[in-house]
């Protein structure tokens, strides 16, 4: 075991996958030499070689075409998109091509490709730095979408999504790339030291894709999110007094719909909270699987808790960022109806 | 500084005017090939293999040719092919537009959806598919038949794919003629326009990276260059030096669109190698010795570690870009037929006559084996189904969306079959 | 008045505001002397000349660049897409561009452009002629989006999204270009002729953007749907026997909510049917929207018709498509619960 | 075939090796430009505005210049710029550079939370502000300031939206040095690179359609050439011969990838419009001279309807890449000081001293009005308050988002005002 925030935990899943199989290759945007404008790739091309680990064009589409070549080979690329904001280039091999291609070849060709991209705000990056896109890529068939909320559960998702033969989109929420960040920007951040899952082991283990983990228990309401919301709304439930189970949900695509039905049966309430852009974001799909499978149980409308349908605006950050107040709100929302 | 603008301005310069390209001739029209200029066969040299780019930049924007106005061979880029191959090189061009007309004729029966043929185009296929390694791998648009036909892939598997039959192995789920095949490194067709481009790059990367042997190739027509694949695949060729050939068939059409509206009033797409400092080699593709030669010289250059070649491959789609496509509302109806560079089935076989290999009788015995053979293979093909006439097992649309059926996909299925 | 299909009252949508306002031009791939594969502008560039309808070179994203372009200088851009699937090499300057563009310079500039693309399934084209992305679009803020389910509409919709100073993304559901298509592909398409919607105005008329219409008035079940399904969702109330209410959104967004909660709150009960692929469409929003806005109301589960999420397969095009049987059965359900 | 084919596997290739592009230095290592090739200022003619493209393939592979290393202005590409317009230029530059010095700065003092210089890069922006008319539309990438301060656009403006303060025109929105302002002809910063190329070729597209006399200018970097809008931008501007100049600015560095990643290490940059039939010139991007000429050339080209032209700017990025970048990480700590095309400021300012027109003394004082007037400016706009000093109207955050509010931004408005 190893103390490691979620840079480290991401570079050592990679670092792990480079040494067990040989045919994982690792390449983006300033991701060579220099290891990443976040730093995730730090030393691995020295470690691995520059054919293994090496810059690229300034050409998403290209990264991830390639990489699809790649994967049709028989390689396991790993490519880092420098900001899921920059990901809209691309869009066009990840889902006519890396999504479609099994299916359109009857199994034969497939591209096992793993994208790892940064997102979400809440680090004044305006609106070109802190997207979250997830929602585009869960309503297209053949991608699997995956966003980690702490460092153990980042390094075995990752590795779980290198080793998927499916092309996996893995969403980085940076704001925690260095600590649990619940929501109070005014007050300083707690480091993944003092948090147990800051607790990594260095060498390889597995998180099945797929399944959703309890972040807190609870029996009055349940709270569904993910990624950096996971910490925003375990403050907003010990804030607002509401025994609320917190939900992380961690595959968004397969979702694990068990896990949902099961405890949104047992509470009767439900609070689904991304940083995601309101209409039409992955919320909205949650939303509509709870009402379908625990219709009968619901004790109050479900709430959605989400960034505003506006771009991500620099100086408003705190304005737009869904932090704990709005989640408690809505908590008691949804208790009081 | 305000002083000197008002000067600029003073210049009083003309009203702008936007340029609209515009073909020599429409429907109507008698065809116009007077601005085409077309250099004599064989007077191009043929550089060694590892000559370094700079000395290539001539090859843009002059045309390789063997064949010549004669019929005969010509010039440094005579490949010397045993009359055996060329034989063999004819017979799979007729074969493929054997094999074009019939299954035109099964769409226009109803049989199946949609075809598109190749017609004018089979020497780019046949002769590149020769002069490649068959463990090479091809990435192909969905005009390039001619190299699974050249790799003598069974027409009855093509046929089983265009029926969506209980042959196929894609389970119906693909518009006709967008095969895949990886025994035959066939990569899966894709409707998306040039996105295989740059998946050859990658490939090639691949092989490199595994110090493999084999190299990749793609292709593209010239309305897709003007896609951001073309440009993706360009710039990772030309960095990592990927050993693959970037083939553009021009055509000169992108369904209505002539190739002017893809850049050609101004440059060649060979001449696009030159930003790219990579090899750009035009030539005559309807001169099978000459499309023969060139990827044989690009083939041997990726193999040896000298990277990437683009290949133009000035030819003229004879027919209708698919079946659901009319020539006649956008360009002469005999400008086909007027085309300068001629047939190249035509041209072949004029040149094996010349070389007394061949004669009318013997042409006229193939083209009757080979529309025996199409027929017979149609008939068990249609014996398996046409499109719609034999079901598909509606819930294996479900399978091969991810390596394994996530619930989701799972609850759809059941939803389906009704329980 | 005059009898039009839907591709002649595209037609002349395009042709009424090209004399209107000599600010609009058109183009796209095929659109100019061919007059668009489905000639939707046939005869335009004749009538307007070379400089205001032209052909373009192949590149989705080059066409809307610089159709951006265009509109910040001050026309009004009328762009096709051949096919919906092929918007994707676009997607950057969509998103990222056209959609941002008025808010990131404070309202200094903008884009008034208006895309154009046929989509939808049932013609056979597989799974690249037949998506229907509508759901990718309506979760990008910044971009408002429209699906006619008939001619008048369709005419007066175009006008009224040409002349919308922001960017609309405009989707034409091929299969009902030439009649209402109730879903039941072995019975004979009646033409347009034939339907009341087939009688449009020559002249200009706007439909304005995000009023929805009411197809058929109901009492028993709400169907909230758009586009092909409109016609298909009429029939499946008459074979149901259902007394349902028929909601065809026509402006997908910004969303006519008054609309759909008056009728939900009457009915009790609600489908939701589009073509698209299920998880994640726009029907998960309409979904979340009106559990939000009508659950002390509903007596059922909101159901979701759609199509699969797999893509188009071409042979089986009949098992995909979300027709009358199953739209039929999911109004049995809610009104069984 | 078969056995035509087994001859073929037989001469046994090497096996592939993926090429990786490096620098000539990484830290720790001395500068290297040993193999950069600077040819001696004066040589290259200068072509007439209408010159055909053919005859225009040398200047890509060539480099205009026009100071020498003597600072003297030589050869047929002097623009002959009058005494005051240099002295102007010098003045813009110096501006910019320190209004870049202060504002990062004021970004290390936490005032706001990110910053770009574009030092060394001056002469690109300010000499092609002053060839082009001042109606002309720019789209630039964010690293032309230049281009607003030579437009003489307020400091005052630029440091309010650094600041995201009650007088910033953008409301708060954007990310420091994102400026717009139509009032300037500066068109809104992406901070998606590329995306401003096809749209300043729409612009200009525009601009010609209605026969208006306006051409437009766009900027990217060396490293944003290999996105799909550079590729865009080419084609369409060829293919509609759209007035409009296409700048490449060249710094040779993309963060912290050098430009054999982009392509440079097998052509240069301007040697892409070869391959689009448009003029491509390549030019000292620290030679204000020199950059003022060529963009004058393309421009009176543009204005008078021959055409696109594709200007690289070869240049040096001497600072960081921005303010969340540290260069010492990946290249040497003196690269930039030992650039040697050197700087851009100082080559003019020694030019004019050349003419007897300018002195150290002069420049001093220069130096520091122009500081002065700086510090002033920034006083004044930190009244106005710094990044987070000043509430922002929250929900001013839902205007603009569409012209006007549709209801479901109007609840969320009200949901964000508790009401
Ligand atoms: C991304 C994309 N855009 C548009 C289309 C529609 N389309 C299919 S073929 C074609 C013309 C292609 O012309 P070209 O590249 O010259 O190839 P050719 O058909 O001549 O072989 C077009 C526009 C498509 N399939 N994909
Ligand atoms: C589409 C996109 N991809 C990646 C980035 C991240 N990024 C910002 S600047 C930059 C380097 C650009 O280099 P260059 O084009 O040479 O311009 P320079 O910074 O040197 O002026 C990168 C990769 C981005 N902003 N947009
Ligand atoms: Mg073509
Ligand atoms: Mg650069």
């Amino acid at each position: 075991m190893a103390s490691m925030n979620m840079i480290q935990a991401i570079n050592s899943a990679m670092d792990v996958m480079m040494a067990r199989d040989d045919s994982v290759v690792i390449f983006g945007e300033d991701v060579g030499y220099f290891g990443g404008v976040f730093r995730c790739t730090a030393g691995l091309q020295k470690k691995y070689g520059k054919t293994r680990v090496f810059d690229t064009p300034i050409a998403e589409g290209g990264i991830l075409g390639t990489a699809i070549g790649m994967g049709v080979y028989g390689l396991r690329p790993v490519a880092e998109i420098q900001f899921a904001d920059y990901i809209y280039p691309a869009f066009d091999q990840l889902v006519s091509e890396a999504a479609r291609l099994r299916y359109r070849s009857g199994g034969e060709f497939w591209a096992p490709i793993t994208v790892r991209a940064p997102c979400g705000g809440g680090i004044f990056g305006g609106q070109t730095h802190s997207q979250s896109p997830e929602g585009i890529f869960t309503h297209v068939c053949g991608l699997k979408t995956v966003m980690p909320s702490n460092p153990y559960d980042a390094k075995g998702l990752l590795i779980a999504a290198i080793e998927d033969d499916d092309p996996v989109m893995f969403f980085e929420p940076k704001r925690i790339y260095n600590g649990p960040f619940d929501g109070h920007h005014d007050r300083p951040l707690t480091p993944w030291a003092k948090h147990p899952a800051g607790e990594v082991p260095e060498g390889y283990y597995r998180i099945e894709l797929g399944k959703a983990a309890v972040a807190r228990p609870g029996t009055q309401a349940t709270v569904i999110t993910y990624g950096t919301m996971v910490h925003v709304c375990l403050k907003a439930v010990e804030e607002s007094g509401v025994d609320a189970e917190v939900i992380d949900l961690r595959t968004l695509l397969p979702v694990d719909l068990d896990c949902i039905v099961e405890s949104v049966s047992r509470t009767g309430r439900c609070v689904i909270v991304h940083e995601a852009t309101h209409t039409g974001g992955y919320g909205a799909e949650l939303s509509a699987l709870v009402q379908e499978h625990c219709f009968w149980h619901l004790e109050a409308p479900i709430e959605r808790v989400t960034g505003w349908d506006t771009p991500y605006p620099h100086a408003l950050e705190w304005a737009y960022f869904p932090g704990p107040d709005r989640v408690a709100k809505a908590l008691k929302r949804v208790m009081e109806s | 500084m305000t002083r000197k603008k008002r000067q600029q301005s003073a210049d009083t310069p003309p009203h702008l005017q936007l340029h609209v390209p515009e073909p020599a001739a429409r429907p109507g029209q008698a065809p116009d090939f007077s601005k085409l200029e077309i250099p004599p066969a064989g007077v191009l040299p043929q550089p060694p293999v590892d000559a370094p780019e700079p000395e290539l930049r001539v090859f843009p924007f002059g045309l390789i040719r063997v064949l010549d106005d004669a019929h005969q061979a010509v010039g440094a880029w005579d490949p010397q092919l045993p009359v055996a191959t060329l034989r063999e090189g004819l017979r799979h061009m007729l074969l493929t537009r054997t094999f074009d007309d019939r299954m035109l004729r099964v769409q226009r029966q109803g049989k199946t959806s949609f075809y598109m043929k190749s017609t004018g185009e089979e020497a780019v296929a046949v002769a590149q598919a020769y002069a490649l390694d068959p463990k090479d791998m091809l990435f192909p648009s969905y005009r390039q038949q001619g190299l699974l036909i050249a790799r003598n892939w069974p027409l009855l598997d093509m046929m089983c794919q265009i029926f969506n039959n209980s042959r196929d192995r894609l389970k119906g789920r693909q518009l006709p003629i967008m095969y895949s095949s990886k025994e035959a490194g066939f990569f899966s067709i894709s409707g998306n326009l040039g996105t295989q481009l740059p998946q050859a790059v990658g490939w090639a990367m691949a092989s490199a990276i595994r110090h493999d042997t084999r190299i990749a190739a793609g292709w593209i027509g010239d309305g897709t260059t003007a896609e951001a694949d073309f440009h993706y695949a360009m710039t990772f060729a030309a960095v990592y030096q990927a050993p693959v050939i970037l083939n553009v068939v021009n055509n000169q059409w992108a369904i209505s669109s002539f190739q002017g509206f893809a850049g050609g009033e101004r440059a060649t797409f060979a001449a696009r190698a030159i930003g790219s400092g990579i090899p750009g080699l035009r030539v005559d593709g309807n001169d099978f010795l000459a499309v023969y030669a060139v990827t044989r010289w690009a083939a041997a250059r990726a193999r040896r570690n000298l990277g990437p070649t683009l290949i133009e491959l000035f030819t003229y789609r004879a027919a209708a870009h698919s079946t659901s496509d009319d020539p006649a509302a956008y360009r002469p109806q005999d400008e086909g037929a007027k085309w300068p560079l001629g047939d190249p089935i035509e041209r072949l076989k004029q040149h094996l006559i010349k070389l007394k290999a061949w004669d009318e009788k013997r042409h006229a015995e193939l083209t009757k084996e080979l529309d025996e053979k199409v027929k017979a293979d149609l008939k068990e093909a249609e014996s398996y189904g046409t499109l719609g006439s034999v079901p598909v097992a509606p819930d294996s649309m479900f399978e091969d969306v991810f390596k394994d059926m996530p619930p989701h996909l799972e609850r759809q299925r059941r939803e389906l079959l009704g329980n």
